[in-house]
């Protein structure tokens, strides 16, 4: 049975609907450190929303609390800057109930992985049709830097002066344990990467995990410098593309392999290694994206960068809608009075 | 055999038993056939926290009572008439509760050594003649149904499985019930098990017959027809009155309906309820705990739903910062606590009205926000109902006190057509033209609801404080000041929007009782039967608690005492206190139960023949 | 420097040390209902504790609330009984201040998995020494029979009366993905198993997790009869033991093979396959450990019994203890009357 | 050329500039070294909740306040006298508490047409004469540098980095300051970096000598030494002092220190320091939420810790449920709450007192526990001290109140020697022999700390209703009435172990004004600046918001009129009402800013001189 919600969305859209970036650029200034990495991040959003085809007033940005969180008042369109850690369920709330939006969260380290870590599991298991980038500056910004989840072990910061105690989180196996189906990972340095990851997020249905490398100028300046400077960043990560094999370095001349369960890098054509052996990407294969997600924190291996995981599940809102239906089809739509009345009752 | 049959006015009586001997259902089928009789009537069930206690122990025993009557009902009774017991300990724990020369009815098989002892009997209550002062029948349920249905061949196991059904035959003679209603549903009910069918049909007569057989059975006793006004009824718990009354005034508003919610005893019947209605499109989320309950809550109330989350006691305060947000983003949203015993997790299968200032303050920073009580599971249905529509009116969320109590007792129902309900309607934004999502409609101060989807009003909310009209984020001193008195304003102003406190009895004078919630009934009750004795007292019952009516001040100045029962240790009392500068006297009862209305009735009776104030 | 607590637990046990099971049954009688797996799983529990060779006022049971809650009350050692998802960080503070006790928490699905989610994945990463026995009954026992978050798909419950929409959290691959160095699976029908794996979850330094399938005869009778009844379990459960390879079935005549990276049964001697075709279990390979975690819900594949993984890392209490003595040592006992003076003074 | 020098009662100077230009540090150096010279002093540091804002703008503006006197200081001072402007648009945020004839000190290069426009200057105000009731004097201060330290031939990036400190220098000169304590600072600070201190060093002497030099400079002033308490003196901020008095307590009652805490503007300080703390000892948990960081600490206390958790609003608001459960188990535990404006996410970075409310009643249930607010920054190291007693000694959560305003604002403390602080005690169970978990001490009803170690008093705890003594886990009516009210007269009882509120002024009379926490400052200047006026009035302040102190009734009702200035809608208002049913005026300012003492001393004239009650 359609509401005055359902009639009041039917409006037709009157406006242009071919936007440009800066269609999505509200006249605000953007309160970021100059230098940040989230300004870097800022654009190819920006840069995304018009290619998605749809009118700007059915896109909503959710965020949490951190510098991150500001990100809603940088995109004009529907959003909610809401309290620290509770972007996902205030996102999971609005997807089951408006699922012909598109619902983005941006969050941060600490926002996601540490207060908001249950929901964060909860969406990745629920697999509910909203996209998350998660802004990863390996520490707490806005409370003026301690370490977070992320931040690696021996990091000193104002809470930890003698560095901290904590082994990180690694996001993205994070994701995967929690059963998420897409789950990728990106920097802020890389824009058209970011852009393809983003677009890739937004048309996978189900929840879509971004991670997204973010510098930190003031608090923790050059935390990924190795994995996104020009000089270090071919040997240090590694682009995953689906369907082909895991090469990296400068002219490409290093692959992963897999001796045993555990990934080596090889120099190709020497110490009888070839092509042949080389690792080739299926975003399909959840135990593969484990693979890889679990090369991150090792020194001597490249850092992932890009898509680790896509796989299909009926996105949880879906599966909402299609009980409604089928409960309506079979039983037909609900009598108010009936349901009033109640299964026994009486005449006085 | 001659019987004689006798007219009382009203009559309490309870099924008390093993969490295993399915007291609950027999007390459900006495209750709805005393309903369909036209008595007034109010139930109480009574269970274990434990899921299935150990057999025959003290802490498992699981008891259902219905209070019935001619006349109107508001309390499942202060003391026993007639006691079902099925074992020694349903005895034991019953008793004290018990009228001097009631009636017990007590299953044998539940009296043997291991039953007495676990109830701590050094000897047999059925022998000993430790119950002189009451009316025994004591009867070995098993053999008796077995003797009645050999006949039938009725395989021995389903038999144990009957003996409940009985025991209500027996209650049924003892009240001359008509038994179709239940043989009806045990029809329905074990559709397609024929032989469970005739072994409880035949149980049920049996029952009946072993009574009207039987000599020491001497007298019937009848409650007539009440003066209900005339209509359709039916039986509801204050759970479900919560649960139809969302459906109903998310279709009155003609919104859908979302509840985000996480299990929580004795608010769950809510979430299993609404679980049920997919056929009227309501969607929810078992959320992964309270936070994220509240949280999807508000993000649908965001999206244009009639948004709605259920809890009890502890969740309530995890739910805490969250309130806050939405007191901040103005969204309407409704939220339900289920009081029970606390702090912590306390008693949590015992009602308690002890969340009431931790609804009124229990948020970081001036977030006020309107409080509903509903006074008894009827009422849950019309409270729900006016909840939605100060919440959509207003723009804000709204708290409403239910209890453990109210939301598991049932009582008569007159079933409104849905044509004769209350409008509520939803304030949408309407003009893209000249929009900001702070500007506010100037009476009642609501903001604008303008969901995603609506053109050209893109806006961000959130929890940071912002400038009036437009919205946009603001650190400034003087706007901020702004803010917090319109939030307050807000609320304040819905004193103008409901109705004045109603005082019955005296309008004005010495002594003015004042109830809120589920204190309701026991208040009443008391109020009623002291007018009847000729004492001069009034009576006003509060379902605002924030705002307060109106004319309150100006009642409370006409009375030389207050008084006001609660379950807590003056919560209400403190409100009234700080409000209106004036002291008020506070009946305490922190339990885990309702009050008995003779409780009252003494408290006030003491009171009205000591006139000094005592506070 | 010594407190008056340090002081006070300086003084010698006087009592005997030499305990029987009955020495931890406090005589209260076990509120669960008749037949709970629950019970099943107490009394290896009492079993374990003499053999800990430590005095019982050195060992704490910490729960949250849920059936599982109940644990402590029938356990005759120190217990902490608190709030719905809360056992783990109350255990956490307590390990931490006190890492001379043996900490043991008590949770169930919905406390652990749902509200206390958040706790459990940081417990995971963090690796303070406690260890964790999770009653996983997939159902909220306690208040009557909702579905929980390893409730299947479908299942029918009093607030899924349609059937569940979730997918359910893998318990295992999530402990996994969140970090966690001890990482185990048993049942209430095989209490030898469980005590043995309950004695090296104790032995492991650091969080040990141990999920442990438990029968709600009330809420989901029979939900693991397929793993725990005797005709039924040998072809559907394969038990894990490090260095052996993974055989399973009556007579042990069915292997797990891993073809690409995702496992497959194959029957011993035929199809060509041999023993040496067959996965030999290694608990120190933490990617073996997420592919038999994996196995999990193919209904094809049986499900991993016992101890999927424990590879060694300084548990987190450790770690501050050692930061405080280095400390100490390099820079002295804290000089309070100069922490009050601050760095700069003068005087008046 | 000569120079006036004039001895004055007292100044308040003002660092202001962007968030780079390193205001916070020369504040810093400049209320040392006042301190040093022996006035008494009040400083407040106050930044952008931007990290760095955009260079110029108005919301970037970051400044440092310090008022210096040769009288006791109670806060930061209401009127600018000497405003440092390194920007147009500080000159703007600052210029309307800038006192007329006060002294404006302007660097030109901040005043450059960018800088104009984003402060939102059509002309600029050093020239378009729109100063002229001030005292202006406008430089290029990168200019003079130069100028003074060409000779040196310093790499001019590193001149660029010390106007603040050229600044700070004319700052000196203008009070006759001596310079020595912060050239010291200079050389160690920057040690290693030679350049870097030989430019510091020149540029803080060029200031000096430009004002010197300059001619438009024709007076210096000097604020004597105060008339302080003999001893040692530091500068101390509220956070420093919570965190600094918890080590101390800690030592004090011989008890290994725990902290579980979460960061959260403006309590994250207080972790920052005891995190830095591990030479004693201290152990601390950064949680991954509120929650857990409160949970972890009452794991901690369990065990014989002393068991803390810091927090602000949001966070107080989420750790609700679990404050209830230590409650519950009538643990130790100590719980700060660095109020900030709210609701929600509020004002983070602004001070408010609005969770007064939420820390008495935010919890499900009846759950009541002890609450202390400071008064100053100093006063946070006795509160905390005090706090810390009363949890050991009756085994109870205590409540903390500080605020954003407290806790970042700092005053000169008298360094106490340890041997001269207040003994503390933990009470830890003696004897197995008969050992209870709840069997209490007669006195303070507390009940038995027995951790985990204690050979032969193994026992379980929780958030179930327990009996009373044995602690087995009850359910009983009555048992849970009693406990309820146990819990109750426990924190009742600390009434009689607290001083008595003390009145100053007339001992009776008209008008009490009663101030509590941070509202400190403001009152008891204004009461001592009307009592020099001749105006009867009188003045308390209240440490302990619950209990009250036992003789407050009593002297609430020696007054006719009560006002309570605070920073909410009237708070502490509403619970004097409540509790002594006594009309109450309050003076409420809710603009994330402390009430300046003219503010309240201009309500307090007009109450005083219309003598009518005002509620
Ligand atoms: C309930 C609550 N707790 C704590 C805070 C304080 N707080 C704000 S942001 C933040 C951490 C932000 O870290 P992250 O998510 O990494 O964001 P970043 O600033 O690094 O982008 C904290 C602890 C808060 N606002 N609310
Ligand atoms: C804060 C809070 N929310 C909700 C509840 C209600 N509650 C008690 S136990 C429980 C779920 C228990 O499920 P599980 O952990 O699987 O334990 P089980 O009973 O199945 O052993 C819930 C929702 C509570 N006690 N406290
Ligand atoms: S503090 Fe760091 S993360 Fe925050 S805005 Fe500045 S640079 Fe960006
Ligand atoms: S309800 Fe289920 S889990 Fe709880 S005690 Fe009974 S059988 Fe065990
Ligand atoms: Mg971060
Ligand atoms: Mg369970």
């Amino acid at each position: 049975m359609k509401t005055v919600v359902d009639k009041l969305l039917a409006r037709p859209h009157t406006g242009n609907l071919v936007y440009s970036a800066k269609d999505f650029k509200p006249d605000v200034d953007v309160r970021w450190c100059a230098g940040c990495g989230s300004i870097s991040i800022l654009s190819p959003a920006q840069r995304l929303m018009p290619e998605l085809g749809i009118p700007k007033e059915k896109i909503v940005y959710v965020s949490g609390i951190g510098c991150s969180g500001r990100f809603p008042y940088y995109m004009d369109t529907y959003g909610f800057h809401s309290i620290h850690g509770r972007a996902l369920p205030i996102a999971t709330g609005l997807k089951i109930a408006r699922p012909d939006l598109s619902v983005w969260v941006v969050t941060g380290d600490g926002d996601n992985m540490s207060i908001g870590g249950n929901h964060f599991i909860h969406a990745c298991r629920r697999n509910v049709d909203v996209n998350i980038m998660m802004f990863n500056n390996e520490v707490y910004s806005l409370t003026k830097g301690q370490y977070s989840p992320t931040s690696r072990r021996g990091q000193v910061t104002k809470s930890s002066p003698l560095g901290a105690l904590d082994d990180p989180f690694n996001p993205v196996a994070l994701a995967l344990g929690a059963g998420a189906t897409f789950v990728a990972r990106g920097h802020d340095k890389d824009r058209t990467l970011l852009q393809h990851m983003l677009k890739r997020a937004y048309e996978h249905k189900g929840t879509a995990f971004v991670e997204i490398y973010n510098n930190c100028r003031i608090f923790n300046d050059g935390a990924f410098d190795l994995y996104t400077s020009a000089e270090t960043r071919e040997d240090h990560t590694i682009l995953l593309e689906h369907g082909k094999p895991l090469l990296f370095g400068k002219g490409r001349n290093k692959g992963i392999i897999l001796d045993g369960y555990t990934p080596r890098v090889i120099l190709l054509d020497q110490s009888g290694h070839s092509l042949s052996d080389v690792i080739v990407h299926n975003e399909k294969d959840s135990t593969l994206a484990f693979i890889l997600a679990n090369m991150t924190y090792h020194e001597e291996l490249p850092r992932p960068m890009g898509i680790l995981q896509a796989i299909d599940r009926t996105p949880y809102e879906e599966r909402v809608v299609e009980q409604i239906e089928h409960e309506r089809a079979t039983k037909g739509e609900g009598d108010l009075q009936a349901l009033l009345a109640g299964d026994s009752n009486w005449l006085v | 055999m001659t019987k004689i049959s006798e007219h009382i006015e009203e009559a309490t009586i309870r099924f008390a038993g093993d969490s295993g001997d399915g007291m609950q259902l027999v007390g459900t089928q006495f209750s709805e056939t005393s309903g369909f009789a036209g008595n007034d009537l109010n139930t109480f069930p009574d269970y274990p926290s434990e899921i299935r206690a150990p057999e025959g122990t003290l802490y498992g025993v699981s008891a259902f009572q219905i209070h019935f009557s001619r006349h109107p009902v508001y309390t499942s009774g202060d003391l026993i008439d007639v006691l079902v017991a099925m074992n020694a300990s349903s005895l034991k724990v019953n008793l004290p509760n018990l009228r001097k020369g009631g009636i017990i009815i007590a299953n044998k098989e539940g009296f043997d050594p291991r039953n007495l002892s676990l109830a701590g009997f050094t000897s047999n209550p059925l022998e000993d003649g430790s119950l002189k002062d009451y009316e025994v029948h004591a009867l070995d349920i098993s053999r008796e149904i077995k003797a009645a249905l050999e006949s039938q061949k009725i395989p021995s196991k389903l038999i144990g499985k009957t003996k409940n059904i009985f025991a209500l035959g027996m209650a049924y003679w003892l009240f001359q019930r008509p038994m179709d209603a239940t043989l009806n549903w045990i029809k329905k009910k074990f559709r397609g098990k024929d032989d469970v069918i005739t072994a409880n049909i035949h149980a049920l007569q049996a029952g009946w017959d072993y009574a009207a057989g039987n000599p020491e059975f001497t007298r019937q006793y009848i409650v007539d027809r009440s003066s209900l006004p005339q209509g359709q009824y039916r039986n509801i718990t204050g759970n479900e009155a919560v649960a139809i009354g969302l459906v109903t005034a998310a279709r009155k508003a003609d919104l859908p309906l979302f509840l985000g919610s996480y299990p929580i005893t004795p608010a769950t019947d809510i979430l299993h309820a609404l679980s049920g209605y997919k056929k009227f499109g309501v969607r929810h989320l078992q959320a992964e705990d309270e936070i994220a309950g509240i949280c999807s809550a508000i993000g649908a109330a965001f999206g244009g739903s009639l948004a709605v989350t259920t809890t009890s006691g502890p969740g309530l305060s995890l739910k805490t910062e969250a309130m806050g947000l939405a007191v901040m983003t103005e969204l309407p949203l409704i939220i339900i606590d289920v009081q029970r015993a606390g702090p912590s997790t306390g008693m949590p299968t015992k009602p308690e009205q002890s969340d009431l200032l931790m609804a009124m303050f229990g948020r970081h920073g001036e977030a006020p926000l309107p409080i509903l009580a509903a006074a008894s599971p009827a009422d849950c249905f019309d409270t729900t109902l006016e909840a939605v529509r100060l919440a959509l009116k207003y723009m804000t969320p709204v708290i409403v006190l239910s209890d453990g109590y109210i939301g598991q007792a049932s009582e008569p129902w007159k079933i409104p057509s849905v044509a004769s309900l209350p409008d509520i309607k939803a304030y949408f934004s309407e003009d893209a033209a000249g929009f900001a999502p702070y500007k506010r409609d100037e009476k009642t101060l609501r903001r604008q609801w303008a969901i995603p989807g609506f053109e050209g009003m893109e806006h961000r909310i959130g929890g940071l404080e912002k400038e009036d009209g437009s919205g946009k984020v603001s650190q400034d001193g003087a706007n901020h000041e702004r803010m917090v008195n319109t939030r307050q304003e807000k609320v304040d102003r819905i004193a103008l929007d409901i109705p004045d406190a109603v005082v019955e009895g005296e309008s004005e004078g010495d002594l003015l009782m004042i109830s809120w919630g589920s204190t309701y009934g026991a208040a009443r009750t008391a109020f009623e039967r002291l007018r009847k004795n000729g004492y001069q007292l009034s009576f006003l019952h509060l379902r605002y608690l924030n705002p307060f009516p109106k004319n309150l001040g100006v009642i409370l100045n006409k009375f030389r005492r207050i008084v006001v029962p609660e379950l807590n240790t003056g919560q209400l009392q403190f409100l009234l206190q700080a409000k209106y500068v004036k002291p008020v006297t506070g009946v305490h009862k922190v339990q885990g139960k309702p009050f008995k209305s003779t409780e009252l009735e003494e408290k006030l009776v003491s009171l009205l023949t000591h006139k000094e104030i005592i506070v």
